[in-house]
């Protein structure tokens, strides 16, 4: 087992905002089971802002603790803000991650990311 | 770090099971014993000219016949190293190097250990064919197979005995057999297979053979391999003229001693010690197959090491479950790529044709000295909980479960 | 046997001092001490991916760094090994095989361990080129030889920090600065200096160090490697990615547990534990030459390891004489062809030219942690007596008589 | 040190008849130190058989027990008696000797053989 910090292992055993969101605004999916990790982002989205964010993750301690992690980060925030949560964050926010374990940080701001995007996408068509 | 974690978290169990024996076992206290007056009081060096050294060599001598006895060899042909992973690569390229037979040609099998595996990719850079002979979904060898790879080129085929991680068992002697015949040398890495099954070398018909003493209870840094007469090797540490020239180096007395000590324990004990973890091995097995469900067995059902499970717990992936495990005090390995530091998933587990997802949910589940039936009610309640909670945050089992409603509504 | 029959003749001595600790001494027991909790308590797979490899990896590090703290270096750039050939084969073998410096001449000295030199031999057979560089009556190499030596094919260099058999200290930093300048790898095989002479890679200049816990009190199996960052080296044991993917096998961790500790220890106490067995290796040689006419000091006067000796006692055999002080309690070594398990005479002593005759009576005298001055006049009685009583039955002897004879009468 | 049977021991430790004999009648000399052995026997002859037969040897264990063996079995003998003493039976009369050692034996019987030689050549010059 890597030396998984604190903030990894609380989030890790108690992983906050499990599931999917009812009628999400906006999904996103990354990774697959090849990898190791796969993670789905679902969020609500109100008035331009992130409502709620939840998700489902396939994968080791790190992506647990880095989906939920991101989940927190991103709840409340604009899509402009949301949209602005990198990796590197994540992965501070943590109390850092193992050197084997930093692609774990990229997927959940990748599939937050997605999420977003899958929900701009919409917003146009619906728009135009 | 995370001992401190667990400890202000509240997390720290009270259970301490250790389901990872294969990965390590605490040394038998009486081999501990045999070993102790090897350290301080008769320390000599068996090489030595004079009286110190008669007291160790007469030791290793002994702890020979003792290694040989438990795989019905001679003990002029037992020579001693310090890992099975040593061992395994004296066969191969001491017996490429000594180049006594002409040929370019290398047959193993897929699930072979890396000691093994990554020799032969080695030597395929420089220019050798290898063949590396596939296995079946419980992870066996087709010696049709190992027939068809023979060519006129074929210089050594190197099978292991057992799979430590599927606990699988090969027809050895069926598959020798078939080396013989071409009068091609045949090796068997037994490291996971010694102490824990039956062994001899003249019904195995192998003419080389590795095992290791910290597979069963001896000490670390302990193996041995057997060379049959007539099989010439290359020496890969070259020096001194210990173990017949074909490993130098000052013995290492202890873990000698130590390796002979526990070769006659499971000589000795071999059916009871067995019996015993092969029973506690079935009982855990049929519980957690009733408990939890999608649950899959990987490796034979029936021709597997005795203190073997290996499992694949279905949507879920390895580390996590190893972690949560732990947390509840009880101790496994996976096969899933996170917990590699290679960061790749098992080759046995993809092997024998487990899907990505399977393999990184396995669990490698190994007895030893103080498993119990008495965990097993623990045991079972804890991974049945586990396996639920990570499931309900798994996106594949989700999607499971909406194909499932589909399917049952249609 | 021996021993049978020493009882039966009355001839067992009460005596019991050894000299002979190159060979092998006894394990330090705080060293032991340190150690035991790693057999049957702390005995997890420091590779393993859950709590019970923690104690044992985190143990394995701080030897890790005891042993790079006792050679100036980075524990990162230390890796363990099982013996000092290894570390030694894994050197030239894997230096070779990597292949990173284009060429095809190594240079080493024609007094090194035959962990070196029988490797060397091999690859000479192979068709690389190979310089034995000579040394001097003491036993030196002179950096000029070096010098000539190396040319554009040059791919290693490998020069021992001590010999144990002799005890000459080689002026390591003025040799390795010739390698340095030409940017050719240099290796130190100080299997027979580390923990009795002070070593720093960095002041040495050395980009490869050998050393071996056994030669100073810590366990047999237990060795290391320093390997400077940028050296490029092919595993020679492949498999698992242990010791960073430089040399596979589950680690010994009881044994590296103990070489760092006796590193340790040595690193604290050397100059008090070196002091004291110099002062009485130079009382002992003082006494012996005293008492025995026709004895010569092999070796360097002054650049010699601390707890060495090694004289030659003319006119008589080294076996012989291994014998007699046997049967009087006092147990040594020789470098007699009689003594030797391959039945050749000490290489080093012809290297610095002694002749046979001498070669064949040569003792090799090493100090211990039991050795103290009181022995001295027992063992210098019993020397003087057994070489009297051997020459008096050598016809070298009496010949050398005659001669003096007929001199002194001239 | 080798595995020596008692009676090599006994040899060893006590070895009988060292030295010259005074106006030898025949002298063998063997081996050289490079091998790591010499001997030198020197006999007295009367009545065509071995009155005396004494030895100087360098050499390990092996090759003193020999020595004291072979000057044992030479003593008393008639010189074809003593001709006729082989390496096997040295070895034998010595408990064996272990495998390496075996040339030693091979010494002991050369060096009598080769006094014996030396003495029959001085005859035959004094009676020819
Ligand atoms: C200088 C030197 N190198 C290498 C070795 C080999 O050590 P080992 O037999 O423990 O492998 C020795 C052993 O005494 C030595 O003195
Ligand atoms: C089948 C097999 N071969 C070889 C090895 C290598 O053993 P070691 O790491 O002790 O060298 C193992 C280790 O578990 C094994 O299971």
């Amino acid at each position: 087992m890597p030396q998984y910090s604190d903030k990894v292992m609380d989030h890790f055993t108690k992983p906050r905002n499990i599931g999917e969101v009812e009628e999400p605004d906006g999904v996103g999916e990354v990774g697959n089971p090849v990898c190791g990790d796969m993670m789905k982002f679902t969020i609500k989205v109100k008035d331009n802002r992130i409502e709620d964010v939840k998700y489902l993750t396939f994968g080791c301690g790190a992506a647990i603790a880095v989906s939920s992690m991101v989940s927190e980060m991103a709840r409340g925030k604009t899509l402009e803000e949301a949209k602005k949560i990198t990796n590197k964050q994540v992965a501070e926010e943590l109390g850092g991650l193992p050197g084997n374990k930093m692609h774990c940080s990229n997927l959940g701001a990748d599939a937050l990311h997605k999420a977003i995007d899958d929900y701009m996408a919409k917003e146009k068509v619906s728009a135009g | 770090m995370i001992v401190r974690c667990q400890v202000r978290e509240g997390l720290i169990s009270m259970k301490d099971i250790n389901l990872d024996y294969a990965a390590a076992a605490p040394l038998d206290k009486k081999v501990l014993e045999k070993m102790m007056p090897f350290f301080t009081e008769h320390y000599g060096n068996p090489s030595s000219g004079h009286i110190l050294g008669e007291k160790p060599k007469a030791a290793i001598e002994e702890a020979r016949e003792a290694v040989a006895d438990l795989i019905n060899a001679e003990a002029k042909n037992v020579i001693f190293t310090a890992s099975a992973s040593e061992a395994n690569n004296l066969v191969i390229k001491g017996l490429v190097k000594a180049g006594k037979r002409k040929g370019n040609h290398l047959i193993a099998s897929s699930i072979e250990h890396f000691s093994v595996l990554n020799q032969l990719k080695t030597l395929k850079k420089e220019g050798y064919r290898v063949t590396l002979l596939p296995v079946d979904k419980f992870g066996m060898i087709n010696p049709k197979d190992l027939e068809a790879a023979i060519d006129d080129q074929t210089i050594l085929i190197s099978i292991q005995t057992a799979n430590s991680e599927i606990g699988t068992i090969q027809p050895i002697a069926e598959l020798s057999a078939l080396a013989r015949e071409r009068n091609i040398p045949f090796h068997t890495d037994a490291a996971a297979a010694a102490g824990w099954i039956e062994l001899d070398v003249e019904k195995m018909g192998v003419d080389l053979l590795t095992l290791a003493g910290d597979q069963f209870y001896g000490p670390k840094g302990s193996a041995a391999l057997y060379v049959k007469r007539g099989i010439r090797l290359m020496p890969q540490i070259e020096g001194g003229i210990q173990e017949k020239g074909l490993r130098a180096g000052t013995e290492n007395v202890p873990a000698i001693v130590g390796l002979g000590e526990a070769a006659k324990i499971a000589k000795d004990t071999n059916s009871e010690r067995t019996g015993k973890l092969a029973a506690i091995r079935d009982q855990l097995k049929e519980s957690l197959f009733k408990a939890v469900p999608n649950l899959h067995l990987n490796g034979h059902p029936e021709k597997r090491l005795p203190h073997n499970l290996n499992l694949s717990v279905e949507f879920v992936e390895g580390e996590a479950l190893l972690m949560r495990l732990q947390i509840a005090g009880i101790y496994v390995s996976s096969g899933s790529s996170c917990t590699s530091q290679a960061l790749k998933s098992s080759h046995v587990l993809s092997a024998i044709g487990r899907p990505p997802e399977l393999a990184q949910g396995s669990l490698q589940l190994t007895l030893g000295p103080n498993s119990s039936a008495e965990d097993i009610p623990y045991i079972t309640g804890q991974l049945s909980e586990i396996a639920a909670l990570l499931r309900n945050m798994s996106p594949l089992y989700h999607q499971y479960l909406k194909e499932e409603k589909t399917n049952a509504s249609v």
